[in-house]
């Protein structure tokens, strides 16, 4: 018997790895890949929610979601772009600048 | 019975893509496990009953944004690996070891069943994207309007970033 | 369990079968159709008028060395024909051959594969999904002019998909839902086919589903006179094979699609005329079948026909006609939709 | 018809155009072509307007359209308390008299567009555009003016008129005279306008309506204020106020002489055509209003012949060729005010009419003539230039005998039509217009002796004699020195104008002729039709009449129903002094009472129908005392000419003998009565008195508290400066140096790694799901 609860803790699960991307990449590229992993997880709670309470609310901000995923991911691929154009690295260590 | 099998097999195979997105050495790769990984999730989406998000799940992430990584993997032709150089205050494994205890938690709380294991009751299968709809543009009208403006803004701002300027 | 697993298998076998069937015929066909166009004969020497061609171009591919790049990346290489050709042929699921009320041996089947209610946006789903092929196609051969082509694919799909979703979101607002069979119902029900309520929104779709596929006269990105042969500059024998299957496999989908949105599907023409009443003895599948295959021969036409895009105008085409016609073509329907209503 | 609203938006357009691109980009040619295209198609249009209004019945000619509501409703209490709503429409109105009126302004518009294309000619590029522009504005407003269907829209284009007029007026604005003359001519102007502005008001809170045929109706609806002085006076006098202003009537004539600083086509369409004619044109279309007002019409005729007489008398004795016009235009007005004054509004406006061709035509042909000497204005310097300048000489005597009334040329006939309802309704206001008919014949007559008869005076030029130069040949050269008003550069003596302006000449001359034959009066078996055209213009409307008597009686007095005559005295002696309505209202004795009734107007229309008794024989009475006025007012023209003549031509030293006997007298007329100066001394010294005052109480008390003002906020700005500096902004460089101290300390966290801020986060997250799990 599938429950919600498995659902919560795959999302879970899927949202850490993001958080393990996050933390443990370099490659700023594989970074933003791993927001949208974090987004995904987030959308899969927001639809087993719905499904549960038998409402669409939850569909629907997965709908805004994914919305907000795509503006991210093309302003951040657009800096990125903008970022490499310059200094020749997407490696986010090199991107230190606004530091004391 | 056939849900449990469903799930539990693209569960596995969603962690599983995604340990390789956050694994792959070359980039492609990760793009390309991403990729299959949003395909499961949008199969997931099928088995909750949300076949409209399912749709827009692959054709937004796996047809739009995804495609976009992969632009920009092209786009970024490095003459030296990327990650070669590593910043010593960067306490990348204290990350690693808070994400793991975080979901050690959660899964703490979801196993001991504190948030009560509750079956899914409400059926919204039919008529689902009537009703996806019929939300977005009657109670999430004003939402759904300041998404479209965000998604412009967006999309201007990353022209302007990424144009060269001559 | 019989009409949950078999059925369905063996409908998908049988449309596979008829898919794969009809592309390697369509290959002849176009090669005939050219030859008849430049007044030649065309292939004659395989069977009579060249009819066991196709069997002699598999065979070929068959046995044609499969060459790998040596710098070129593997797995990536490899996977690439696959991720092309799939889309192409999942498609198929939701296209409506024939109507509901067909028997086989007795026992009703319904002429479709898989009657999803998203069944619209399914399609345009995985089309957009077929890009992938063509770009990692265009990569992982790691060479330059592969590289260039397959960016020039994929913006090219990027640019046109827009314009032909737009279109088919006119068709959605005529009939009232996303689903196939839905959509075909509408027309009969309106007693008019789409294409003459919506001739603008058929045309885009026309030109961009001719862009989508990489046919002429938007074959850029297998132009052979800039880039060697395109995307697939490097892959050779079956590989090779499947990319050529996949691009006439997509057009089968694009000239289905446009049957069943503009077309009515496995609809009869002339319903309500009286002394056409002997159309009605032809099955519908047949229609169906008839109506695809006429717009598969315009492709081949056109092919024929037109000059090949310069770039910046296929770009400037997309971008600046298409895109805001069918944009303007969605604002229009709503209002008379509106309008007459009430 | 429908298009009538286009007449005045056709010259508009052209003054825009003109005026915001012209000025800078357009060539001469451009300019002028476009002014004269706008300027045909309104006269086009006018005419199409004019046949289509003939078409209708009598009574039915009138037409009015109101494409935009300007001023929809606004609630304005009334004279009687009752609020009524002030809401205005851009209409516009066209009948008989409009019509007219829109024919003349278009048609000598057109034409004399077409001269200044010729005499403009030495303007510069800017220059030329601009000052089509400016023509075209005016004829703008003209047309607004006359095609208004109510006093406001009317009033827009009598503003209009002034600023073009001070505009053109001013157009040499380098030379002092011509602007201070634009200046003078513009306030003048506002002074009448004073007065049309009041009388409006007054119109408003009384009838409550501007419209005029509504005004006509309630005032027609009115009784005659034969007692004494009442509303409708007093509103008509306003009125006569303003139109004194615009026609130049005593006591404010003085800014028309001036006004010829201005360039000639100017004083020849706005000073001598239209624009003056404006006033005129106003007391007609209130006909109804001064009908019913007496004293009013006793007023307005006085004035009106004293200005043409005193005018006249100026005249007389003036050297400038174009201040002898201007004079002689002041008196033709004063006859027209004469004719509106003694109720002959179609009289009035007739003359109106033919003023307007040979009145244009003279100025065309002065013009004409300075462009030949090159500038040079003075009637002393020329003469003789009879063979220099053959087409201007003809048509500038046909356009004399015209203003001298010499038969069939049309100055005859409305002359004449006036001077015999003035003989009608008193025989003192006839027997001065009759003087002033004679000074005028002679004074034309003078400036033709001293322009073109008798012997050169002018400055030598090459070739004296000049036969070669009387072409059009040199043209260009001179006309710019003529435009230029300066006569520098090698000039070639007087020579023909080029065509682009004697063809104007000769078309006008033509006008001049036949312009009379509309109005032959019945004495000559000719049908007065101008009269029967115009009268629906002068009276209450046929639907007003339904429902009020007089107009009822105004509508069929020709056919002589009983008190044919009141209606007769309401429209100014229309029938009685036709034999047919005579012998009609013969049939009713009661006429007598009810011209006693209708006042000193219907005296005179009693005074008409009592010999009328005798039917047929009253009417031969009429005839023969017409005809004698005919012959009287013919053999007067042909003295004044005749004694012009003999005076500056045969023997010209006669001329200044008598100007030595009467020296004084000559004096004071050729100081036009000192009335320039006597404004000065009272009018503007009072002005300047009271501004000075003024200046001084502002200077003293109202600088004086501004700067008190002043003083205490420099105050009030140094103390808060005391307190920002000490206080407030120590308040803030203490923060300030808090925030640097704590900085050198926690800057250190600002490693510029992002993955180290989102542990911050991630350890954020870790303790709130800590926090969770210790709850449980």
């Amino acid at each position: 018997m599938i429950t919600q609860t498995h659902f919560l803790v795959l999302s879970a699960a899927l949202f850490m790895l993001g958080v393990v991307g996050v933390m443990t990449r370099r490659n700023i590229i594989i970074i933003l890949m791993s927001m949208e992993l974090m987004l995904n997880a987030v959308n899969i709670n927001l639809i087993a929610f719905s499904r549960q309470l038998g409402d669409v609310t939850g569909q629907v901000f997965a709908v805004f979601v994914i919305c907000v995923a795509a503006a991210e991911a093309a302003v951040g691929l657009g800096i990125i772009l903008a970022f490499y154009r310059n200094k020749e690295t997407i490696n986010i260590d090199e991107m230190n600048l606004m530091r004391w | 019975m056939a849900e449990a099998v469903v799930f539990y097999i693209f569960a596995a195979l969603i962690l599983g893509f995604a340990v390789l997105v956050i694994t792959a050495k070359s980039t492609v790769h990760s793009v390309l496990f991403l990729v299959a990984d949003f395909l499961c999730v949008a199969a997931l989406y099928v088995v909750l009953q949300a076949p409209f998000l399912a749709v827009i799940q692959v054709m937004v992430y796996a047809g739009g944004i995804v495609v976009l990584y992969l632009f920009v993997v092209m786009l970024v032709n490095l003459k030296r690996p990327p990650e070669l150089h590593a910043d010593p205050r960067r306490l990348g494994r204290l990350g690693l070891v808070m994400a793991l205890a975080v979901f050690a938690e959660l899964a703490a709380i979801g196993a001991y069943g504190w948030l009560k294991p509750s079956g899914f009751d409400g059926s919204l299968d039919s008529k689902n994207i009537e009703q996806v709809g019929r939300a977005l543009y009657t109670d999430y009208l004003v939402p759904f309007e300041v998404a479209s403006v965000l998604l412009l803004v967006a999309m201007i701002g990353a022209i302007v970033l990424a144009k060269r300027e001559q | 369990m019989t009409e949950a697993v078999i059925f369905p298998l063996i409908k998908i076998v049988i449309v596979l079968a008829a898919v794969l069937a009809t592309v390697m015929y369509i290959v002849l066909l176009e090669r005939k159709v050219q030859a008849w166009v430049q007044v030649r004969l065309g292939p004659m020497r395989v069977g009579p008028h060249g009819i066991l061609q196709p069997l002699a171009d598999v065979l070929k591919l068959f046995v044609k060395e499969d060459i790998t790049p040596v710098m070129a990346d593997k797995w990536v290489f490899t996977a690439a024909p696959i991720l092309v050709l799939v889309p192409a042929l999942i498609a198929f699921a939701v296209i409506p051959f024939a109507s509901n009320d067909m028997k086989l041996f007795g026992l009703p089947i319904s002429g479709r594969i898989a009657d999803v209610n998203v069944g619209l946006l399914y399609i345009v789903s995985v089309a957009s999904l077929g890009i992938y092929g063509i770009i990692l196609g265009g990569w992982s051969s790691n060479s330059k002019y592969p590289l260039i082509a397959s960016l020039r694919a994929s913006a090219q799909l990027i640019s046109y998909e827009i314009a032909v979703t737009m279109t088919l979101v006119t068709v959605i607002m005529l009939a009232g839902t996303l689903s196939m069979v839905g959509i075909v119902d509408a027309q009969a029900r309106q007693g008019m086919w789409f294409a003459f309520m919506q001739p603008v929104a058929f045309f885009i779709y026309f030109v961009g589903g001719l862009a989508e596929t990489n046919r002429a006269p938007f074959d850029l990105p297998e132009a052979e006179q800039e880039l060697v042969a395109g995307f697939h500059t490097e892959y050779s024998g079956m590989r090779f094979a499947f990319f050529f299957l996949a691009e006439y496999a997509n057009m089968i989908v694009v000239s289905a699609v446009a049957t069943t949105l503009f077309f009515g599907g496995w609809l009869q023409p002339f319903p309500n005329v009286s002394w056409l009443w002997w159309l009605g003895i032809v099955p519908g599948w047949m229609w169906f079948c008839t109506k695809t295959f006429m717009f598969l021969y315009v492709f081949l036409w056109v092919r024929a026909t037109y000059p090949r895009y310069r770039y910046d105008q296929l770009m400037r085409l997309g971008w600046k006609w298409l895109i805001p016609l069918a944009i303007l073509n969605v604002v229009v329907t709503g209002f008379l939709k509106v309008l007459l209503k009430g | 018809m429908h298009l009538i609203w286009l007449i005045p938006l056709l010259p508009a357009f052209g003054a825009l155009v003109n005026g915001v691109v012209g000025v800078r980009y357009f060539s001469k040619r451009t300019a002028g072509l476009l002014a004269c295209a706008t300027m045909a198609g309104a006269l086009a249009l006018s005419l199409y307007a004019f046949f289509e209004l003939l078409t209708l019945g009598p009574e039915a000619r009138e037409y009015v359209v109101r494409p935009l509501t300007w001023i929809s409703a606004l609630p304005l209490q009334l004279k009687d308390g009752s609020i009524g709503s002030f809401s205005i429409p851009w209409g516009f109105r066209l009948d008989p008299l409009s019509a007219m009126m829109i024919l003349v302004v278009t048609g000598i518009g057109f034409l004399i567009h077409v001269y200044s294309v010729g005499y403009m000619h030495g303007e510069s590029r800017g220059a030329y555009a601009r000052f089509f522009a400016y023509l075209n504005l005016f004829v703008f407003f003209m047309l607004m003016l006359v095609l208004g269907d109510n006093f406001v829209v009317m009033f827009v284009g009598w503003e209009g008129v002034g600023l073009c007029s001070y505009l053109l007026i001013g157009y040499y604005y380098e030379k002092k005279s011509a602007s201070d003359a634009g200046k003078k001519a513009f306030i003048v102007n506002r002074i009448g306008d004073w007065g049309f502005i009041i009388g409006m008001f007054l119109i408003f809170s009384v009838f409550g309506t501007l419209d005029f045929r509504e005004v006509a109706n309630a005032a027609g609806s009115m009784p005659v204020e034969s007692a004494g002085f009442g509303t409708l006076s007093v509103i008509t006098l306003l009125l006569f106020v303003g139109a004194t202003g615009k026609s130049a009537q005593i006591p404010l004539y003085v800014w028309l002489p001036d006004a010829m600083e201005g360039p000639t086509p100017v004083s020849a369409l706005i000073h001598a055509a239209t624009m003056v004619t404006a006033g005129v044109y106003m007391v007609g279309r209130n006909a109804v209003l001064f009908s019913h007002s007496p004293e009013t019409m006793q007023i307005v005729a006085i004035v009106g012949v004293a200005t043409a007489f005193v005018a006249a008398t100026i005249g007389l004795v003036q050297n400038d060729i174009k201040r002898v016009l201007a004079y002689s235009t002041v008196s033709q007005l004063g006859f027209m005010f004469l004719a509106m004054g003694v109720g002959a509004y179609a009289a009035g406006a007739f003359h109106l009419m033919t003023h307007a061709f040979f009145k244009a035509l003279l100025f065309l042909c002065s013009g004409s003539v300075i462009h030949a000497m090159a500038g040079q204005q003075d009637m002393r310097h020329m003469g003789g230039l009879k063979k220099h300048l053959p087409v201007t000489y003809v048509t500038m005597l046909i356009g004399t005998l015209a203003i001298a009334g010499i038969p069939p040329l049309s100055g005859f006939f409305s002359k004449d039509e006036i001077l015999f309802r003035a003989f009608q309704s008193n025989k003192i206001i006839w027997g001065v217009a009759v003087v002033t008919a004679l000074m005028t014949a002679f004074y034309m007559f003078r400036l033709m002796s001293m322009t073109f008869f008798g012997t050169y005076r002018g400055p030598a030029f090459a070739g004296a004699g000049g036969h070669g130069h009387a072409d059009t040949g040199h043209g260009h050269a001179s006309a710019g020195h003529g435009a230029a008003a300066t006569g520098h550069g090698e000039w070639h003596g007087p020579h023909e104008s080029p065509k682009s302006m004697t063809i104007p000449l000769l078309v006008l001359a033509v006008g001049a002729i036949v312009a009379g034959l509309v109005g032959v009066p019945a004495a000559l078996n000719g049908s007065n039709d101008i009269e029967h055209f115009l009268h629906p213009s002068f009276s209450v409307s046929a639907v007003g009449g339904t429902h009020e008597g007089a107009s009822a009686e105004l509508a069929e007095a020709p056919e002589g129903s009983e008190g044919g005559s009141k209606g007769a005295a309401l429209s100014g002696f229309a029938h009685a002094s036709r034999p047919k309505a005579a012998a009609s209202s013969a049939s009713a004795p009661a006429t007598e009472s009810e011209g006693i009734a209708a006042g000193k107007l219907a005296a005179a229309a009693s005074h008409e129908a009592v010999p009328a008794e005798g039917g047929e024989a009253g009417s031969h009475a009429s005839w023969a005392v017409e005809i004698g006025l005919m012959l009287l007012s013919v053999l007067v023209g042909i003295t004044g000419m005749l004694v012009a003549y003999r005076f500056y031509v045969r023997t010209p030293e006669i001329a200044d003998r008598l100007a030595q006997r009467w020296a004084g007298a000559h004096r004071v007329l050729s100081n036009k009565y000192y009335v320039d100066e006597l404004y000065d001394a009272t009018a503007i010294a009072g002005t300047m008195a009271s501004a000075r005052g003024l200046w001084v109480f502002d200077a003293k008390v109202v600088d004086g508290a501004v700067n008190g003002s002043g003083w205490l906020t420099l105050f009030s700005s140094w103390f808060s400066h005391v307190i920002d500096k000490y206080v407030v902004d120590g308040l803030v460089n203490f923060v300030g140096a808090v925030l640097e101290e704590g900085s050198f300390v926690f800057r250190r966290l600002q490693t510029g790694l992002i993955q180290n801020y989102a542990l911050v986060m991630l350890f954020g997250v870790f303790a709130f799901v800590s926090i969770y799990l210790m709850s449980r």
